[in-house]
């Protein structure tokens, strides 16, 4: 019953980060919903693996975990060679 | 409850493919992508596929999104104003279309019916058999690795099809063509933290990667997870210290080693098979014991599928990111 | 019809709309980015159909537990081929950005409109 | 006193998970409703970092000493760790590109005065 409420609160928090991700309005809003959303997946696969009571499934919640940081840095990198590449021809 | 996670999941879903086609920046659109990608996986969960889920994560979250970014360097970011003849006809299509496939999903049995067709044919023997058989408890590794042996095969050489593909149109073979001279290393070099903590976890991923690839008999896992959770370490690394790094570490004879070494290695345990008298991909005839021949033999096309799999999806990210984008005058052509 | 087998097919309709949405992208939009993000939305709206066809009322991802005797597994077959489907989708959306970007550079525009104008 | 231990355990692990969803849900209010960027950043890493700890200590008092509670705390401290990588280099991005916090704008005396967005 616990990890029912509690995957409801994460799903509701999933439709409020989503909501924010297609509102924006800076780019920058839209990282942040992507990344909270990330967060987000990681705790409710977490709880689902207890809710379904196969705990040994928790390699999933892992591997987000340790791959989600990789999409944000990914992101604002490309934010600083688009603005190299900007800078190297202003014509375009 | 399985209902509940859909309602909101599926909803989600829908949601978000919605915004991702409606956008015009390519950019959001592809970090819409990645949380179409994270729902999808949860999806995929909740409905009880646990492997396919890991490898969506795995793929999903961080080697779509930076082929994608690394693609739109190359390219404009802004998705120009279309002219609009021809919307309103595939509006109608689609419509039409989407009416038709709803009416004929009342033909299908609902969700989780245990009578349905697709339950009665050559699950239940994989069930059934995989223990006995190959005497360790993943169904889908059984399946993937030994029972539809010729298929995965298939698949694996498809992955490497495509991947030697990227490289010819690329042109990005040697990576010493007019499109790679990179003028210097690029990377989050002076943002510290990010650097730090970053540097700590790659080789987590790394472990990570390698209990996935070693323990997809026990669990979920196995090597097409595998394969793309230690590519998705390098591109961390890469993402982390420069281009140039990532190729001193891991050059680009490597990964084609790696690429044609695993297709060739799966390959070879099917002939190795066929020459000590059994049939092709029948790995019981490998060792006395035909369960730990089994094992051995799933054990090392695994092996090959990972390192085939990891070694594509790194060429194909630095046949894109290590190229220099080349604007050519418009006017010109 | 109860409303619980309603729901029961609203895998399926979430199915059918992602495939029309993805196959709007592709034939209504010009970007050719944006034709191979439709196409990648098209493809895991089968990936959908296939993993809710594999689900077993009251089952269990097939991973089997033989201490455990009374255990209901999914079907592990559909799983199987969309495993396999998602690594491959990746190589070919990767193969068509390759010549998107050789495109990009031959005729410095991706908008289907602006190609057929230079041809 | 055998009979309490894990009575009492239980009570602690579901407030534990309660308080996390709690902090979770809060956050996601906390990144629609908030005015301006910097504001959403900071509700969704601090809730982020609470709620992470407090589900993750509740999910590990229901599993027990076992592999999973291991994997758990794993788990926990890679998102301790990258959750507020992530949510730094972000702010870092967003401070680069030239964007004012709306608080810097009140106070008198600042770096940032005289800049708008």
């Amino acid at each position: 019953m616990i990890f029912a409420v509690v995957a409801i609160a994460i799903l509701v928090t999933m439709v409020l980060a989503v909501i924010r991700a297609l509102a924006g309005p800076s780019i920058y809003d839209r990282v942040l919903a992507v990344n909270m959303f990330g967060t987000k997946t990681t705790l409710l696969l977490a709880v689902v693996a207890f809710l379904y009571g196969r705990a040994d499934f928790l390699d999933l919640a892992l591997a987000y975990a340790l791959i989600n940081l990789v999409g944000v840095l990914a992101v604002l990198e490309f934010f600083e060679s688009r603005v190299e590449l900007d800078r190297e021809s202003p014509g375009d | 409850m399985t209902i509940v996670f859909a309602l909101f999941l599926l909803s989600l879903l829908v949601i978000t493919a919605l915004a991702i086609v409606q956008t015009r920046n390519l950019f959001v659109a592809v970090m819409l992508l990645s949380i179409f990608s994270l729902l999808m996986a949860a999806n995929f969960f909740v409905l009880d596929a646990a492997d396919v889920a890991l490898t969506e994560a795995a793929v999903g979250a961080g080697v779509t999104t930076v082929i994608f970014l690394s693609a739109l360097t190359l390219i404009s970011g802004t998705e120009k104003k279309a002219p609009q003849a021809g919307r309103g006809v595939a509006l109608i299509v689609v419509t039409i279309t989407t009416l038709l496939i709803i009416y004929a999903t009342f033909d299908k049995p609902r969700l989780g019916d245990p009578e349905a067709p697709v339950h009665q044919h050559v699950a239940p023997f994989y069930i059934e058999n995989t223990y006995e058989l190959m005497g360790f408890p993943n169904v889908v590794t059984a399946v993937l690795a030994s029972f539809r042996g010729y298929d995965t095969l298939g698949e694996v050489f498809v992955v490497f099809a495509a991947a030697i593909g990227v490289l010819f149109i690329l042109d990005a073979r040697t990576g010493t063509g007019p499109a790679y001279g990179m003028p210097e290393a690029r990377g989050l070099k002076h943002h510290l933290i990010p650097k730090a903590v970053g540097g700590l976890l790659v080789p987590f991923v790394l472990l990570f990667g390698l209990y996935v690839q070693f323990h997809g008999e026990y669990g979920p896992g196995g090597g097409f997870q595998a394969g793309a959770i230690v590519a998705t370490a390098i591109i961390l690394y890469a993402i982390l210290e420069g281009e140039k790094a990532a190729l001193r570490a891991v050059p680009r004879s490597v990964l084609m080693a790696l690429v044609v070494g695993g297709a060739l290695l799966y390959g070879l345990v099917g002939v190795v098979c066929m020459l000590m008298g059994g049939d092709f991909l029948d790995y019981s005839v490998l060792l006395p014991d035909p369960v730990v021949g089994r094992q051995v033999g799933i054990i090392i096309i695994e092996a090959g599928v990972g390192m085939a799999v990891c070694g594509s999806l790194l060429s194909i990210f630095h046949a894109f990111a290590s190229r220099r984008p080349s604007r050519i005058d418009h006017e010109s052509v | 019809m109860n409303l619980y087998e309603f729901l029961g097919y609203y895998n399926y309709w979430v199915f059918a709309v992602l495939l029309m949405i993805g196959f709007y992208a592709v034939i209504a939009k010009t970007n050719l980015i944006k034709k191979l993000i439709g196409l990648s939305i098209f493809q895991s709206a089968v990936f959908l159909m296939y993993i809710s066809m594999d689900k077993v009322e009251g089952g269990t991802a097939p991973i089997l537990k033989p201490e455990m005797t009374d255990l209901i597994y999914s079907n592990p077959l559909p799983q199987v081929l969309i495993l396999t489907a998602i690594v491959v989708g990746v190589a070919t959306l990767a193969l068509g950005l390759a010549i998107v970007v050789r495109i990009n550079e031959r005729y410095g525009s991706i908008e289907e409109h602006d190609l057929l104008d230079a041809d | 006193m055998t009979e309490v231990f894990p009575l009492v355990i239980d009570f602690l692990s579901r407030s534990l998970m309660l308080i996390g969803a709690l902090s979770v849900l809060i956050g996601g209010i906390g990144v629609l409703r908030m005015p301006d960027i910097y504001s959403r950043i900071h509700a969704a890493s601090l809730t982020d970092t609470m709620g992470t700890i407090a589900l993750f200590s509740g999910l590990m008092l229901e599993a027990g000493f076992a592999l999973a509670t291991f994997k758990l705390f794993a788990i926990m401290v890679f998102l301790l760790l990258t959750g507020p990588t992530a949510t730094y280099a972000l702010a870092n991005a967003v401070l680069e590109s030239g964007s004012v916090p709306a608080a810097a704008k009140l106070s008198d005396g600042d770096d940032f005065k005289g800049e708008t967005k």
